[in-house]
């Protein structure tokens, strides 16, 4: 696990000496293979019985009760699986474009060592370091590469997401002080799960903040729609394809195992978030001018759902709001990317400036059709498996509250569609024709994975269904 | 039926397979002129042959099963991606693929001059797979898959010529209306497998038919997953709430519209219904709410379609009436009569479709037919098959309309008595009235338009279908003729084995089904004379009072629909989100930041700049912290 | 002449009476007058006091300390330079402008007299055994080079960074150009 | 009768609010650093009772080390005073407030 | 007899016996000054001249006493006074002899002994420099005002140098009692143990101290008639005049009564320790107290021979070197003499361990 997990860092080193652009990009490719021999080693060894099946500890901090405790099972390693597929594709994407020089795929590779520790670490303290390392790359790489007001993006999202984490940090700080908890190894705390819910009720809500405003949750999600219209494209990808994701796998490795009474009490609200949350987000990138801010509002919509999915008593629910993370993470990935590339040659994020976008360049209005589709969860793509496990399982559980995120079902195709139309169909606007848009050979290949990955995950999901249920929390 | 079910190991997934290969090739490969059109209907033919072929292991099989592969599973939801063919399906299966190359063939002339060929057979084809796919899957959710694959479809294919920001909006009407209605198969699917913890057919059919198990599910499920299978076949089949669609549907190509709004996509709600039939057939309220309904449709539509101007607007109302006719028979508990219906309109209305596509074609895509007129010289092939479509849509004796639509009529005068016929035979009427209006408009009297003089008949490869189907359209019927002139009952045959058993009504005397049978002839008849006698010469250019207007106007369903829920939902939606959004969480994270700002400032006040100043404070301080200590 | 009195406890000699009066009457002239010569004077005349007060107490070691450092250089040093700036005894301009600062000022240092005096009962009265306190200097210099050595050596760090400050102004100012 | 040590440390408290009140209210700089001086003997007095009471150095080592600081502080804040003068013309506090809030 | 009555009787005489020095040392002055010039100095009043000095305090007491207009009126009152009071002050620690043994109680000939008398004396002589500054600003005429700065700069250096050699003296003799300091110095074996042979450089460096101390030649540059018009106390006249100049005179009797107890052992009769004078008038029969009188009186004759050997090296001096300019006056008190100084403290050391081992 250790090699997976610190091959990113290696991966920096030898990025180092490369100043020249292309160089770097080309050797950030490269190093991508390694990682990805890692991965399938990880995948052979990953349990999918009882959560952390494979534990491995190495070497403890001194002054705090917590040690570097790396912990895998199919819930983790499928979304590292799901980290180095984006970081992969988008490798490709980055090779020959201007934007990307050494330092921003050094801090790209920063993002990736930072997101995977969180995955991996089964110790809270270690978790809450790599939980806090993501925002500062990140903050970088929107800051510096962003487009406009990115000053102003990257300090709301980083504010916002570092005062939840605080809550977090005050959590782990209560833990270690007040109770007589040996070790924050993970194991050691969902054992005495009971113990800690009742030392304190509002711990739960104190970890349960700090994923909440990571996955956007409706109140504390304003910072998303900044940040991602004001990232570039790689990092917009990277962001709504797993960044998001770690907010629902911490609510549920970290809340839900640890604290599961506090958890299930706290659903009720989170319930009522999550579907607001969903009516909100359709609106919210309905009323949008700019394309990117409209995905954005689009994955807090989708978010929603997975969080509805994550609170649910049921195991189908659960496993559908897991999946709904890769679903979600594909389709918008590729709304990002292949938006991204005709942001690159057109510079501008103003829907009513686009139109026709068809009748020049027939791939990517394919990519963006195929990727809007999916991303309306029509069945036959992975978006609908998702989200029919997901409203299944709450009917089952809430019965006809349901009929609310439904109403988020057709939301989520009108604005969709009025951005397909916007973008794709229509005639054909000035912008789209004084800026003819030709894919180079590593763009067509940036977008192939991923629409290989929806049509696979879209039509036959069961092979990676089968493999998270396993270690899904609540059987 | 208790008659042990030979179940036949059949390789149906082939059929699908056909078509979606076709679609495959032509999304990728952009061949010269009519290549794509003739790769996408030898794919087609394809499919129709294998369907034919499973088509005749009927008799002894009673259905045939293709086990698929598992879809996905988590929880208590288990999604099987298998396929079946209960016999009456694999009567539709013919059709769809039967009538599908032909609109295929029709289609290559048709789209010949288009640029963008292979896109368009690529969507055909894509939809005729997503058509069987809905028809041939074994579990609901695999209908549901082909369900919203028809909806994408015809998305795609209304908005194939996008330029026009019209057709595009009309490709988001129609898939968003399909959406609303989709939303009552997936409340059907829930309950299904929240109840029934299966969603493939059979499995509910058993669940159904085994009495302990029936009692135990609480008392409104059934009821629940009627309605709400009934609610995605409106938005399907184009039924009173969510109707809107089909007509705008028309900017489509019109090989689309004869494909899909005549042919295939609209009957599905019928055909899912059907299926689950014996879950319909104990629910008698449900069956009486699908009746008014469906009759209110088809009076609705039948009205709209007296003034109306565009060719393709007049068929589309008339589907919708037709369809509205279907249902009622499905009220009326004859999914016999409903599925005959279907069979005959497909043909009939496929027909009328192409015609008016040929006739739009040689009048370079003039649509009004008050600029028509004339056409009988110009372009007498599709002057005959025209003819042929409308007399049997009418119900003249012996054509196929006539047999279907005065099976629907007994039954429904068996079931409703005589309200429900007599305003059925009003909506039978006013059909055959405003087709002959239509007849008469585009094909007596003289061209008054430019277009209309140089109106020129179509090419061979598209009269050749027209000429099949008109032959199609006139002897169909004969296969199900009321009991009293013979036994050849082959569609009730076909329906009854696949296990939909019509409700018991009382029947109806030999003597009384002559009376009704007489009655409908003669209204249809008469009706098409006066049609003949307003419109011999031409436009009538009638006063435009209420009723005119109310009509034309499509009795303004689309204003109140946007004024009282489309638009209200979404300004209420966007500016709630806007509020809470922009002003309210920004708002607060912007006021938190600007609390840091002034506190600053507040505290600068004490800077005074002059050290006397800090020393008093500091002592002030001294003292206070000192009181503070003693006092405490 | 090292008598035994122990000088705390016994009741104050008249020596003790009159420096101590000077004292307060030389401090309340620095604050009073408004002409700065007189100020330094009376800071002169104050320093004496103590020092006096210091040899009534019988640490004759600090009162010359006292004397030397104090009177001799510092408050040598404040003639020096009003005289040096030749500073113009300050007329009280805006006296109604400033009249809250005094007020204001004037409450706090009553308020801490206040505090002060309610402490004063606490001053122990002197321990036991009155034997000679009154200590000679090796003895003083016995504790600075044992017990306090660290300090002592902290402060003769200080004195030398206030020589080179002192040197610095001094160069500083020169190396500029004379202005105004 | 009052007690030797209640007469000195009652002309401590003087000395220090004397000098207190000098420091607070003169315009003058070089004033108010004999306030400042005020308030340092009147600390000095204090620590020189506690050192008899207590019969140890401990006062005397303290005031020593007042009176040093005291030195260093006057001579260098006399020294910025000198230039001060040069620089604004006048040693009047109220103008030094460059360093307002 | 108490000790306060005898400390009190010893005061009273001493204070006679200076303010009496100061009229004789005028006239030894102008008297040897004149002799050197080969002239004779004013031999008109009394014989030899000896009643010159009451002459002119005469002519002070009646000479009319003019105050500058704007002058500060208190200061210029005060500064004489404080001009004549720090050296009298400074005469309490100077030990004049042994002890007298009355009824039994050895009784000091000196005024007050302190622990700290020499660090005591340094400080009360740095009291002279504020009377300078008082008079020169008092006086309210620039010139005085010039003379007073410089003088003070001039006193306030030499000072530190007097405080350096101190420091020295205070390594070698390890006491700051000055009894302690003149016993040490008893009865050398062949040299006398004076100060002068263990401590040469801090003496010379002290001596020349001394002159810029008292502003005598050639250090008088604040009163340097031809530039500065008598420096700070030009605005003075009559008496005020008169206390200026009895103040220098005092300070240059302290000065040099610092330097006899310091370096040529106080009241010691050279080769002559105390107990062998005693002895020796014990063996004429003398009473204990006689004896102890004795020999004190012995021992103030020879302080008084030492002191007034300094203060004839002050007048002789006087009228040999000439003025220092003001630049020069600086240079020699900080980059001579200090340097000096502490050359002088790290010998010191040095020998003093090296004998301590």
């Amino acid at each position: 696990m250790v090699s997976i997990l610190f091959w990113p860092l290696l991966s920096i080193l030898v990025l180092v000496p490369f100043r020249k652009q292309n160089w770097a990009q080309w050797v950030n490719l490269l190093l991508h293979l390694p990682w990805v021999f890692f991965l399938i080693e990880l995948i052979k060894v990953t349990p999918s019985g009882a959560p952390f099946g494979l534990m491995e500890t190495y070497g403890t901090f001194p002054l705090f009760k917590s040690a570097l405790v790396l912990g895998a099972d199919t819930l983790n390693v499928s979304l590292i699986a799901l980290t180095i597929f984006l970081s992969f594709s988008l490798s490709f994407y980055f090779l020959g474009h201007s934007k990307i020089s050494q330092s921003f795929l050094i801090l790209f590779q920063l993002l990736n060592f930072g997101t995977i520790g969180s995955l991996l670490a089964a110790d809270a303290f270690l978790f809450y370091i790599f939980w806090e390392f993501m925002l500062i790359p990140l903050f970088f790489l929107i800051g510096i590469w962003g487009s406009e007001n990115r000053v102003y993006a990257a300090l709301k999202f980083f504010s916002m997401t570092l005062a939840g984490s605080l809550a977090l940090l005050a959590g782990i700080f209560f833990i270690v002080t007040k109770t007589e908890v040996q070790s924050l190894a993970w194991s050691e705390l969902s054992r005495n799960a009971e113990m800690l819910s009742a030392a304190a009720p509002w711990l739960g809500w104190a970890f349960l903040l700090a994923f909440l405003v990571k996955v956007p949750v409706w109140p504390l999600h304003t910072w998303l729609p900044d940040a991602h219209t004001e990232a570039p494209t790689g990092v917009s990808v990277m962001l709504a394809g797993i960044l998001l994701k770690l907010g629902v796998y911490g609510m549920l490795r970290w809340v839900l195992q640890v604290f599961p009474t506090l958890y299930w009490n706290s659903t009720d609200l989170l319930f009522a978030a999550s579907v607001i949350g969903i009516i909100l987000g359709s609106y919210g990138a309905l009323r949008q001018t700019d394309i990117k801010r409209m995905i954005a509002y689009s994955s807090v919509a989708h978010l929603g759902f997975v969080v509805l999915g994550a609170i649910s008593t049921n195991a189908t629910a659960q496993s559908g709001a897991f999946f709904q993370n890769f679903a979600h993470g594909l389709s918008t990935g590729l709304l990002f990317l292949s938006f991204g590339m005709i942001y690159d040659r057109t510079h501008s994020r103003k829907l009513d400036e686009y139109g026709g976008l068809a009748s020049t360049n027939r791939f990517l209005a394919f990519t963006f059709v195929f990727a809007s589709m999916a991303s309306v969860a029509l069945p036959g793509l992975p978006g609908f498996v998702g989200e029919f496990l997901i409203l299944s399982g709450t009917f089952l559980q809430k019965g006809w509250w349901v009929l609310l995120p439904l109403m988020g079902v057709v939301l989520g195709a009108m604005y969709t569609l009025q951005l397909v139309k916007g973008l794709v169909f229509g005639k054909v606007s000035p912008l789209v024709e004084s800026h003819p848009i030709s894919l180079k050979w590593n763009e067509y290949v940036s977008i192939f994975p991923f629409l290989v990955g929806l049509a696979l995950l879209g039509l036959a999901p069961q092979f990676l269904l089968a493999w998270i249920n396993g270690s899904i929390p609540v059987k | 039926m208790t008659d042990v079910l030979n179940i036949v190991e059949a390789p149906l997934s082939w059929i699908i397979l056909l078509p979606a290969a076709g679609a495959l090739l032509n999304g990728l490969f952009r061949l010269k002129s009519t290549l794509n059109g003739l790769l996408a209907t030898a794919f087609c033919f394809a499919a129709f042959v294998v369907s034919i072929l499973q088509f005749l292991k009927f008799p002894e099989a009673s259905k045939l099963a293709d086990p698929g592969y598992l879809w996905f599973q988590a929880g208590h939801v288990k999604a099987q991606m298998g396929f079946e063919l209960t016999p009456f399906m694999s009567v539709m299966l013919l059709i769809i693929t039967g009538v599908g190359t032909l609109i295929h063939l029709y289609a290559t002339s048709y789209m010949s001059h288009d640029k963008s060929q292979a896109r368009f057979f690529a969507y055909l084809n894509l939809f005729v797979t997503s058509m069987l796919v809905l028809a041939l899957s074994s579990d609901l959710i695999g209908v549901f898959l082909g369900w919203e694959g028809v909806g994408v479809c015809s998305y795609l294919l209304i908005g194939f010529w996008f330029e026009e920001d019209k057709n595009a909006r009309a490709g988001i009407k129609a898939f968003m209306t399909n959406r609303v209605g989709d939303l009552g198969f997936l409340v059907a699917l829930f309950v299904a497998f929240a109840y029934f913890g299966t969603s493939s057919v059979s499995g509910i059919m058993e669940w159904i038919a085994d009495p302990g198990r029936a009692a135990a599910l609480p008392v409104w499920v059934l009821t629940v997953f009627a309605l709400a299978i009934f609610w995605a076949a409106c938005g399907k089949s184009a039924q009173i709430p969510l109707y809107i669609w089909l007509p705008d549907a028309m900017a489509g190509p019109t090989p689309v519209s004869a494909l899909i709004h005549a042919a295939t996509m609209v009957t599905s709600g019928i055909l899912v219904i059907v299926r689950l039939w014996p879950i319909f057939a104990t629910q008698t309220e449900v069956l009486s709410v699908i009746f008014w309904v469906a009759l209110s449709t088809a009076l609705l539509a039948a009205l709209m379609a007296l003034t109306q101007r565009d060719l393709k607007k007049v068929l589309a109302y008339s589907t919708v009436s037709q369809l509205g006719f279907m249902f009622a028979a499905l009220g009326a508990g004859a999914p016999t009569a409903a599925f005959f219906h279907v069979v005959t309109h497909a043909c009939f209305k496929a027909l009328l479709f192409l015609t008016a596509g040929s006739v739009i074609h040689g009048m370079h895509d003039e649509k009004d037919i008050f600029k028509m007129g004339g056409l009988r010289k110009k372009m007498p092939w599709s002057h005959v098959a025209y003819l042929v479509g409308c007399v049997a849509i009418a119900g003249f004796p012996f054509t196929s309309g006539f047999f279907s639509k005065d099976l629907i009529l007994t039954k429904v005068f068996e079931s409703r008595g005589v309200l429900g016929y007599g305003l059925l035979l009003l909506a039978a009427m006013l059909t055959s009235f405003y087709m002959f209006r239509s007849y008469f408009l585009t094909f007596s009297s003289t061209p008054r338009s430019h277009e209309a003089e140089h109106a020129h008949e179509s090419s061979a490869m598209m009269i050749v279908p027209l000429m099949i189907l008109s032959l199609l359209s006139l002897f169909v019927g004969w296969l199900e003729i009321p009991h009293m002139w013979g036994h050849l009952q082959y569609f009730s045959h076909w329906v009854e084995s696949s296990g939909a058993k019509a409700v018991e009504g009382h029947e109806v005397e030999a003597a009384t089904e002559w009376l009704l049978m007489g009655i409908a002839t003669i209204a249809s008849l008469a009706s098409a004379f006066f049609a003949y006698v307003k419109y011999k010469k031409g436009p009538v250019t009638s006063s435009e009072n209420f009723a005119w207007k109310l009509s034309f106007n499509k009795f303004y369903v689309d204003e109140i629909y946007d004024s009282f829920i489309l638009k209200p939902l979404r300004k209420i939606g966007t500016c709630l989100s806007l509020w809470i959004d922009e002003y309210g969480v920004n708002g607060t994270l912007h006021g938190s930041f600007a609390s840091y700002r002034i506190t600053g400032q507040l505290a600068s006040i004490f800077h005074t700049g002059s050290v006397q100043s800090y020393a008093l404070l500091m002592l002030l301080g001294l003292l206070v912290v000192w009181g503070v200590v003693n006092v405490w | 002449m090292n008598q035994a009195t122990d000088l705390i406890a016994g009741a104050p000699t008249v020596f003790m009476w009159v420096a101590s009066f000077f004292a307060i009457f030389f401090a309340l002239i620095v604050f009073v007058s408004s002409n700065p010569i007189s100020c330094a004077v009376a800071l002169m005349g104050t320093l004496f006091s103590t020092a006096a007060l210091y040899f009534s107490l019988g640490n004759f070691f600090v009162g010359a300390i006292q004397i030397l450092v104090y009177a001799g250089a510092i408050a040598v040093l404040f003639v020096f330079i009003v005289m040096l700036l030749d500073l113009k005894p300050q007329k009280l301009k805006n006296l109604p402008g400033r009249l809250p600062h005094f007020l204001f000022s004037g409450l706090v240092a009553g308020l801490l007299a206040l505090f002060l005096f309610r402490t004063i009962d606490l001053v122990p009265k002197a321990t036991e055994d009155s034997s000679a306190s009154i200590l000679s200097a090796t003895q003083y210099a016995q504790y600075f080079l044992s017990q306090y050595q660290v300090p002592f050596q902290a402060a003769g760090l200080l004195v030398f960074g206030a020589i080179l400050g002192a040197i610095v102004l001094a160069r500083g100012h020169l190396g500029k150009k004379e202005h105004s | 009768m009052i007690a030797t040590g209640q007469l000195i440390f009652s002309v401590a408290i003087f000395l220090f609010c004397f000098g207190a009140l000098t420091f607070f209210t003169k315009r003058s700089a070089v004033v108010a650093l004999m306030g400042i001086e005020l308030m340092l003997n009147g600390v000095n007095l204090v620590l020189v009772q506690a050192g008899q009471i207590y019969k140890n150095a401990e006062g005397t080592s303290l005031v020593l080390f007042v009176t040093l600081v005291a030195a260093a502080e006057a001579a260098l804040a006399l020294s910025i005073f000198v230039i001060l003068y040069r620089k604004y013309g006048t040693l009047t506090l109220e103008n030094f407030r460059s360093l307002k809030g | 007899m108490s000790a306060e009555l005898w400390s009190a009787i010893v005061a009273i005489a001493l204070g006679a016996a200076v303010l009496t020095g100061v009229p004789l040392m005028v006239i030894v002055e102008r008297r040897g000054s004149a002799w050197m010039q080969r002239r004779s100095g004013p031999n008109r009043v009394g014989p030899w001249g000896l009643m010159q000095p009451m002459a002119d305090a005469v002519k002070f007491v009646f000479k009319e006493e003019n105050v500058p207009a704007k002058a500060h009126k208190v200061l210029f009152l005060l500064a004489p006074a404080l001009a004549v009071i720090p050296p009298l002050i400074s005469f309490t620690v100077v030990p004049l002899a042994g002890s007298i043994n009355l009824e039994g109680i050895e009784f000091p000939v000196q005024v007050a002994n302190m622990s700290v008398g020499l660090l005591f004396l340094l400080a009360i002589n740095s009291m002279h420099v504020f009377s300078v500054l008082t008079a020169g600003w008092a006086s309210n005429n620039k010139f005085s005002l010039m003379g007073a700065l410089r003088a003070s700069s001039q006193m306030i250096s030499y000072e530190i140098a007097i405080g350096i050699c101190i420091v020295a003296l205070v390594i070698t003799y390890g006491t700051l009692d000055l009894r302690e300091i003149v016993k040490l110095q008893e009865a050398g074996s062949s040299l006398p143990a004076w100060g002068i042979f263990m401590q040469p450089l801090s003496f010379f460096i002290l001596w020349v101290c001394a002159f810029a101390e008292t502003n005598r030649l050639p250090f008088d540059l604040p009163e340097g008639e031809s530039e500065l018009v008598a420096g700070y106390h030009t605005e003075y006249s009559g008496m005020k005049f008169a206390l200026f100049f009895m103040g220098e005179y005092a300070a240059m009797f302290v000065a040099s009564a610092f330097l006899t107890t310091l370096f040529l052992g106080g009241y010691n009769v050279p080769f002559l320790s105390e107990e062998t004078i005693r002895n020796f008038f014990l063996a004429k029969e003398m009473t204990l107290t006689m004896a102890s009188a004795a020999t004190c009186a012995l021992q103030v004759v020879s302080f008084a021979v030492k002191v007034l050997f300094f203060m004839w090296f002050y007048v002789w001096i006087r009228w040999t070197l000439p003025r220092f300019r003001y630049d020069q006056l600086m240079h020699l008190g900080w980059k001579v003499l200090l340097p000096l100084g502490v050359l002088n403290i790290f010998i010191t050391m040095i020998v003093s361990y090296l004998r301590s081992v």
